[in-house]
């Protein structure tokens, strides 16, 4: 066993232990989640964006609207389109190239928390007198990679989509349905809450450290309504059919909470290490 | 979703006449492949899908490899002509998506251990898509890796529930599946009652959700039976 | 020399002695085919399939039909389109990812046998009163690799297109042309046969184990009056002139025999091993 | 070039304000990821850039390596949302030449002799562009890399100037940019006045292009002192 | 094929005054590039033809290695501006199935058991195309081996005859090979008569194709001599 | 240090001490420059092409013409498109696949200085009475790489554009604007001029061995006036503000020698290995 083994598996006894004793690294109960930050409209050349931190985790939103075509069996709604790109900037773990599976799956979960809860509304996005829809893009940037993308992703792509306005007006002008801009209207807030096992336990909102040495993970995206939206089981391990109430227990009453975080008027802002953006 | 598509009939029985917790017929036959180091092929209602299994085999190439374990491989796919409209060959992001959780599903019952620095390689090719192509694969998947003697903690079993016009029903079919409110495909290990995979995208209250997984966790009862009873037939064979 | 090495040093000598006695490893004479089993329509959402036996090699091949444009040189004709994907599954040679040169070069040969024996009436693939044909896309799919594909992909395609139904009520719905399903029309029947050279022998319908120890290989695909349509050598090697007119011969005479079970009402059938697909 | 958008106002300034060789404001904060090993934040104008650096660290695929230095690999890219229309992720032709170009400039000052066998990524991201972005995504990963520690012969720095309404200005803005009539990014060594980038399109003569050259220069000396006042910060808040 | 361009003239003769057993006029120069280590210039007919060879060369990565003979690796591609329609650059499937033929042909005369572990690179660019670049590259190739050194069994030539309006013909121009009946191109080994690549599309009696292809072998002694001479002039040239 | 290594080190040595006495391993001095041949009208099936050889490098650049839009910030202009392969026959330094960052580079900057100038009038390049505008595709192949590709490929291009004809009569057949064939308007004639630092001293139109120990390379394009249009300083090393004006220096004056070469009516020619590509 190489040195760098020897220490990983140090480690992993380490937080082993300190969980079966319910503790975590970073002094946290298991299932309490770090500290939120969300500052939206952050980037002046999307038509809506949100960084948010998540304890070490941060992550850039971003949204841009265009002029497209519907999907042929849904010719009077607008288009969603989620990807997300895990530039190596953010993590030893990243590399470059085209989109890796763990990159699809991350788009492809919030997607459907965003998409299955109807969070957009996306009648609202029809061009009218037109066959064109306006084509919600939703762009998603890791940019420090400290455990839990799915839910950090999930907040800020519903914070970006809240203040996203629709540039109708440049976007219809010379046609014959000439609109005025509006904000994207947003029906639902969907919020998404993950764990991973390590040992017996269940571990919200995990680090990167707790990532690396878990088993199953599981998110949960519920919806104001306390309803389930989205579900994903992911990485290699079993879960309990407790451990699965457990985490849809967790994911309805963490998501009230961070829903308020997402409607207060001032957002919370632990300190930033950088001004601006 | 289409409110228009009526999805149960005025007898409560569903449009092609099953009953709500009623599974679609399914046919799975183990060691079918000459080629393979294991394989299964599977037919669940109009799903035609088979799974080949390669390994433990060395990987290539060599920085790739795990000095702790073997890697385990997954590649779902679907033939150009298994659907309505012809597919493109090649990787798209559901099917990149679906290969990833079907092998870490399968990887948590693999010994890994025993075998470091290989490759088990599974390939699901589905022929004909009907709804469902996903846990149908996984099924089709852990046959053909007994099929191919890796040693498994156990076998693992999957199905789908859902929700159409308020009910929760078991195994979409593709008219439901496109019409319905809720689909929660699941994979777990029938000797531990443990689940190995998870999705689930719609509406779903906690109680339906409830419903909808054991009605799912029971079916899977059903099927590991069909699973043992194909490997049986398949060693009685040899 | 590895033991792999020797054990394939071994295999090949033995291979090589039993046909210069003009025997082979499976009992076969050197110009014997295997057992052909031919099942077509087993895909229901193709417009034609079939599913092919040559020996211990197992072939799918499904014909989808969709309206498209004509090639600019030829606008009075529907378009056919060849693939084949070397999936994986099929053979531990086969790999993951784009086409390779080998499923290229299979793809294209089966290609031009139908193609230049004109085999379907692409003039008959215009829609009328407009400026769309149907596409015809063939797609090839190995799923047990025990040598031969090129004449496994051209019995299994011509049959597959035998039993193919042009959905051209459902293609044309709506427009001006509204028109009824129709069979793919189909004129004549190549058949390829193939052969490789072990030693000074050719040797027909090789199995893998025998295609891993030959030199050159040749595919002559001959019509129903006997006249050739398409040829193809490949792999290292060199064949005489003989072995090329021997190839001829064997491809007319055995083209003939297949050709008859083609056309069958009931196909023969070696025992399947699994029961439907 | 458009000649119908006037750049220069009656008052001799600019459409933002700024003298002819005034600078846009300028904001670096060195050391703001966690993961990286080096990092800096910087905004320039309208842009916001992030630089991140990993290694030296191990080089794979081993045929890769150079057993006499280290590889430096930079890769530049935008995201979709940081210009007007959306940009399709992944590198296109010109994220690929400034890639080039910036490692290029910044191999140059690293001692790789000391480290072979290894690789130093250099990753800079805009996300959000005015003009200018590969000088403001140099001058951060050149105050990433001494974030991150490896050894350089000194900082780097960059800034263009340019040619507008026939007048040399300094640091085009969007603007200026679109209907100007040149430009002229650079990289210097602050502390030999070396030059270890340049490029130039459009239309100068010979003394316009020393007087472009020489007003960019000089103010890679101003942004000199601003690199090295993040790297203070950076280091007395350790 | 359209039945309506006349190929054959009053005279017998073809379009271009050609016999119907007539080669277009054929120039081969050997060692025309610096940097390959061997290289063969071709012109046939309008088609204009580069080859060149690199190695026995050491290959990477080591996997891909064979321990016991070289590798052959060949690449026939065409410039973008050698046809009529500008192509767009990178292989296509017609070029990846010629290159593969090609290799496969040159490899059946190459000693490749003398140099296991090394990689024989074969590059063949078409910057002119009429008719029969499959065959003019071939022969270059072949040419190329020999200036390079590459111990060979012996040169392969090739040529390709087929057949219009009903008539068997040598070596297709372009518009006899859009309108033709048949194509068949091939390369032999002069010293001994065997075929090393063959490829036929179109319909062709089996006496027609006998007739072809023995106009085809004869026409490659002929070539077969040019190619000798240009090697001769190239020794001569040291 | 290996053997290879070792060789590599005594080449760089004797060709740095050779410079240091301002003297070349091929007896030019540091600011000349090598032979250069011109063959224009190489390829018939281009609308424009040109063999260079400058030294031991050979170029060739090609221009398709083809009907396409124009960009949408520019209607009333044709577009140009240029594109750099490395073929792997020119250098064993060159791999197949597609673009790298190098070929990029090269196409890029010789774009930049044919762009920048002007050299094509653009907006002749507008179809009359029509959205459609000419394209230009400007391909350049090295097929032979002794060093220096930028100076090669800008002289192959202008040269290969001053003797292209638009086919507009074929391109606008059928139309209702039907054209008659043009030559393609050159209104300016960029030159660049390529230095690259080998210890103290610049370079001019370095050889291969001379490139493979350079350190920092500068291209210089200027035009008929003697102004700068394009620049592009490359590679690993540092340029000092002397070397820069030293370049700018070295592409005026060089420059007018080279357009000489140009607008002669009788190519001058170096003794042409083979004799018609």
């Amino acid at each position: 066993m190489s040195e760098e083994n020897v220490i990983a598996e140090i480690k992993r006894d380490y937080i082993n232990n300190l969980i079966k004793r319910g503790k975590r690294i970073d002094g946290r109960k298991p299932d309490e989640i770090r500290d939120i930050s969300i500052t939206p409209n952050i980037i002046e050349t999307a038509e809506g964006s949100t960084r948010v931190k998540l304890g070490g985790t941060e992550l850039i939103a971003g949204i841009k609207i265009a002029l497209g075509e519907p999907y042929p069996d849904s010719k009077d709604k607008g288009v969603m389109i989620t990807t997300a790109e895990l530039i190596p900037l953010a993590s030893p773990d990243f590399e470059s190239g085209p989109p890796r599976p763990r990159a699809i799956e991350l788009a492809r979960v919030v997607d459907r928390g965003i998409r299955e809860s109807g969070a957009i509304d996306l009648k609202a996005l029809k061009v009218p007198g037109s066959d064109k829809v306006f084509v919600v893009f939703i762009d998603i940037y890791p940019v420090d990679m400290d455990g839990n993308l799915f839910d950090a992703a999930t907040i800020a792509v519903i914070s970006a989509l809240m203040n996203t306005r629709v540039p109708a007006a440049e976007l219809t002008a010379g046609s014959e349905t000439q609109m005025q801009d509006f904000q994207l209207p947003i029906k639902y807030y969907p919020i998404s809450i993950t764990g991973v096992k390590i040992g017996d336990t269940m571990v919200l909102d995990p680090t990167q450290e707790e990532e690396d040495i878990a088993g199953a993970r599981l998110t949960v995206t519920t919806d104001v309504d306390g309803n389930i939206r989205a579900m994903q089981k992911g990485r290699i391990g079993r879960l309990s059919v407790e451990d699965i109430d457990y985490m849809v227990e967790c994911s309805i009453e963490k998501g009230k909470e961070i829903r308020k975080l997402l409607m207060a008027e001032e957002k919370p802002s632990v300190p930033s290490q950088y001004p601006v953006l | 979703m289409n409110k228009e598509v009526k999805l149960l009939r005025e007898d409560g029985l569903r449009l092609d006449g099953r009953r709500y917790d009623e599974l679609r017929p399914i046919k799975i036959e183990a060691g079918v492949l000459n080629r393979a180091d294991g394989s299964a092929y599977l037919e669940w209602g109009s799903n035609k899908v088979l799974a080949a299994i390669y390994g433990p085999r060395e990987l290539h190439p060599r920085h790739m490899q795990n000095s702790m374990k073997a890697i385990v491989r997954c590649k779902y796919s679907m033939a150009s002509f298994s659907v309505p409209d012809r597919k493109r060959p090649g990787p798209d992001r559901r099917s990149t998506e679906i290969s990833k959780v079907i092998g870490e599903a399968l990887e948590s019952v693999i010994f890994t251990e025993q075998f470091p620095r290989t490759v088990v390689d599974v390939f699901i090719e589905v022929f004909q898509a009907d709804a469902g192509t996903r846990v149908a694969g996984l099924t089709a998947a852990s046959v053909a890796l007994a099929d191919a003697g890796v040693p498994m903690k156990a076998l693992i079993t999957a199905c789908a529930a859902g929700k159409v016009e308020d009910t929760v029903v078991l195994d979409l079919g593709k008219l439901e599946d496109n019409a319905g409110q809720a689909d929660l495909p699941m994979a777990i290990i029938p000797t531990t009652g443990e689940i190995v995979l998870m999705q689930m995208d719609g509406h779903l209250t906690p109680a339906e959700f409830r419903k909808a997984r054991d009605m799912a966790v029971n079916a899977c009862y059903q099927i590991y039976e069909m699973q043992k009873d194909a490997l049986k037939r398949r060693y009685a064979a040899e």
